[in-house]
């Protein structure tokens, strides 16, 4: 039974990462789960000089998901690179380096930067809804889009991997722009862009007043962005919105996706992205199902 | 100090004041780990809630394996918590947070309102340890847990009714009732631990504050609960603390909230 | 206390009305809730001749919410002025008559139609993302929005409410195009796009493939969607989208909302319209408001 | 034939298969009201799962004022009733669909699967009316319900591994054993229902059919759950008929699915 795909050249043993900004840099999660049993850990947010985020309350339950607001607080390149990629390569499992960044020439730098540092791939965040200088703008204009696509790609010594937002009008026209920049693969969704009003204290629930939606909640959003993307563009997709159980994986690779993220639900239980990984297993052994390339984009 | 997540089982529950409950459950590897001020994640067993619920220790008991978490209910989380019997099951991940750091001085724990159950294991341990302890307890108007407080020290109160000790705050007791001691243990609402913070800078003396942030995963990765540091932070490499991680416990002057 | 409020000139005794698609014209659900006890009563799309819908299976349950793909399925505007219009009559409440159509010729038809008719307001459904031939194409482009809006409005004889599509980059463009095109109001949000994929069976859960998602899962994105829209134009809005209690009604009116819709709920509880109501009254009284209309956009 | 939307409680609950399991409930608002062939929603307590699930009556006791579903466990709703006991409440609505319009004829029930619940209500009021009844049970393989229809007519028996009568389908069954009468009632997948359907129409006898789609309301409002009519509906003004409303019992002849 063969669970491994290969990404923009990477081969990952499994099908399973962690969506950024979840996860760490795993050191934190390292005490629960092993991080050897995931085909890849993709880091949290990492820009080129240390962002200290939004103000509190910076996350929300909401029905079936939550929306959050942090803000891509990160502590820089220089004690990134020193000690999370360090930490991150005792483990046997691919290195993805989520990227973000204000302007085009803060994510140059960043991609840059990385270039000599033994990780795997890097995936650019130009969708974060909650940062008001950059990510979402990028994200959300195809042209601007291509452009940051092309200038990441002119420096990348990494295989590029571009994070798509959901807040738009039609996705594939972001895929296509995406691709046709140069981008290795695409994953998607970042969340949507959500509210919550705590109406006992008549004040919003997070502090950036907006965060963004994620969870179970909007999984069919995902599924159908991650299927109609996958009729788009040839490019490989790495899904996610919403997983929580080999199943949830099953249907995003059925929609097309080559692997999955796992995000919202390790707040859940944290054991989350490994019985994903084991579910896709479970699933395959009562399919008979060979080859976990074999139900890519199947329906 | 390892975290573990596990199946605790539900040994009782009461309702131990309007709306507040203690729950006592058998988590033996996490009682085994667990210190005063420390935390545990509970979780929901409904799929809409999916986020956990951190709620403080009150008791730790390491030769039966079992905590117990007193709590007041906030929604529907903790709602359903309340109604659970012996008998069944919660998830639970713990111990979380870094707890106080006990000392050897005479020592003032005030606690306030749904603040006020994590000094109960702190009174027991730091009373056991030989140091003199002081408890002032806040309370809106209804007592609970107060009782309990007794063994280990002596107790003074305040209440917003006057009902119960100094009308006022906690400080109004501190002042009132002139307690004095080497360092304070604290956890409660924002606007005490804001006016202890004060008073323990002003005084010169240790002040050990519980700070208090909605929070997600209660393992320090997702950034979720943090606070300001005065210093930049070691970890994050910003003028953040992580509640759930490098708290909920810390020192007066290190903290902005 | 009052609860009442103005929408367009039209007073509701109270904020709520149900979403169309949910409540059929009321007959139904007549025999569960009293329906006078709604401030409006919104009936499922109406277009000029009786439309057959898509095939089935039209809806999925997925976390917190469902997809629909019904496709608009109605017994045209002749039975309805004949059966359902008197129906609704009996009742002490308004009567706002959803239309559909596939070309703008179809929408000015039934709203012609309906102007001798004892209904109070017209929702024209743009928005619905199950039907290909037009609702959608309209819902999703300002300027074919625009023009849309300002067919209807040079025929109606009722206040025009325009039902916007949150499947959009940014609704406040849309809202502004049918303010300027003289939409006397605005509903939203209309269903997400999303989709189900059965992994047993390795098919779409919808034979449409794509359908609307819709309930508690999306209450974020439709707070957040009311909220920019209340703060970018000055008709006044129905908030809809997840509402299930009493507060998150309070919540839409928070954000900006004259009155609100409840939809999905109903299929969890066919009295939730009503206990909306009261939930809303109960707030009040916990609360000490005495107009609901000072709770408007208080956040 | 008010429906009423309430509590009910659960009386008693047990598996009767692999997977199969019989719940009886106090509902007496429904029990009064209710006929052969009509469903119940019931909903489940979890959040995430907010839409009813359409469940058959098995059995009705108007005196008792209790109701009995047969239902099969097929996803985590039907999951979550399963593991319901006795005294626990659970929301239900009800009674709603048209049921079987019965008939004086010699009569074939002929359930397949989880289709068989409907026909032991139908059996046991048909029988009661002096109606001779024929009952054709069609299984995968383990067998459930069947010994109950036993005191209400003859019972034949199809199963796919031939353990059970007829190696086959029910219409395997019919054919083998000879059986006929003037009224075919059935419950089955589709596959089934297609066929008997088809032998109906070639024999020229009465065939009712208890149709299934994906339902949301359960109330004949949302017109999630139709299937094409032959003639135009009366009420939908296009050839489709609601199931949950119109149905979900239909003469052969009238529906294409």
């Amino acid at each position: 039974m063969n669970t491994a795909v290969t990404i923009a050249g990477v081969t990952w043993k499994n099908p399973v990462t962690v969506a950024s900004g979840t996860f760490g840099s795993g050191a934190e999660y390292s005490e629960l789960v092993d991080l050897n049993q995931l085909g890849a850990v993709t880091t949290k947010g990492v820009a080129n000089i240390p962002w200290q985020g939004n103000p509190t309350p910076r996350i929300a339950e909401t029905y079936g998901g939550m929306i959050n607001a942090v803000g891509l607080q990160n502590p820089g390149i220089d004690v990134f690179a020193k000690r999370d990629i360090p930490f991150l390569k005792q483990y046997d499992t691919n290195i993805i380096v989520n990227v973000c960044g204000k302007s085009t020439a803060d994510y140059v730098e960043v991609v840059e930067r990385l270039g000599d540092e033994p990780v795997d791939m890097l995936e650019i965040n130009v969708s974060c809804p909650n940062v008001k200088e950059g990510g979402i703008a990028f994200g959300q204009d195809p042209k601007a889009l291509f452009e940051i696509t092309k200038a990441v790609k002119a420096v990348a010594k990494q295989p590029i991997i571009m994070k798509l937002s959901p807040n738009v009008t039609d996705i594939t026209e972001m895929a296509k722009a995406a691709e046709a920049a140069g981008a290795d693969a695409l994953s998607l969704i970042n969340t949507l862009t959500g509210m919550k009003i705590d109406v006992h204290r008549r004040t919003f629930a997070v502090a950036n007043k907006t965060g963004g939606l994620s969870g179970p909640a909007i999984k069919p959003v995902a599924v159908r962005m991650v299927y109609q993307v996958a009729h788009a563009v040839q490019v490989p997709i790495i899904g996610m919105g919403g997983i929580a159980t080999g199943e949830d994986a099953i249907e995003f690779i059925m929609a097309g996706a080559t692997a999955v993220s796992v995000g919202t639900a390790t707040f859940h239980d944290p054991m989350t992205p490994v019985k994903v990984a084991q579910g896709i297993e479970e699933y395959m052994k009562r399919y008979g199902v060979e080859d976990i390339n074999e139900l890519r984009g199947c329906v | 100090m390892a975290t573990t997540k596990m199946t605790a089982t539900i040994i009782h529950q009461e309702p131990i004041g309007t709306g507040v409950f203690s729950m006592l459950v058998e988590a033996k590897a996490i009682a085994e780990q667990a210190k005063p001020g420390q935390f545990v994640n509970l979780y929901s067993k409904d799929g809409s809630r999916l986020l956990p619920r951190p709620i403080s220790l009150c008791e730790i008991d390491k030769e039966a394996g079992t905590l117990r978490m007193v709590y007041r209910v906030a929604g529907k989380g903790t709602e359903e918590f309340s109604q659970m019997h012996a008998g069944d099951k919660i998830e639970i991940l713990g111990p979380l947070g870094n707890g106080f750091a006990m000392k050897d001085g005479k020592a003032i724990l005030i606690g306030g309102g749904i603040g006020i159950p994590p000094m109960l294991q702190l009174a027991k341990e730091l009373s056991k340890n030989g140091v003199e302890v002081q408890v002032v307890l806040g309370y809106r108007d209804e007592t609970f847990l107060d009782e309990e407080f007794a063994p280990f020290g002596k107790v003074y109160y305040a209440s917003e009714d006057g009902n119960h000790g100094v009308k006022g705050t906690v400080m109004d007791a501190i002042r009132e009732y002139g307690i004095t001691g080497d360092i304070i243990y604290t956890c409660g609402p924002t606007p005490m631990l804001r006016a202890i913070q004060t008073y323990a800078l002003e005084q010169g003396i240790e002040a050990q504050l519980s700070l208090e942030e909605k929070m997600a995963c209660g393992i320090g990765a997702c950034l979720a609960c943090v606070c300001k540091s005065k210093e930049k932070d070691h970890h994050t490499n910003v003028n953040n603390k992580r509640i759930c991680k490098d708290g909920p416990v810390f020192l007066a002057g290190e903290v902005e909230f």
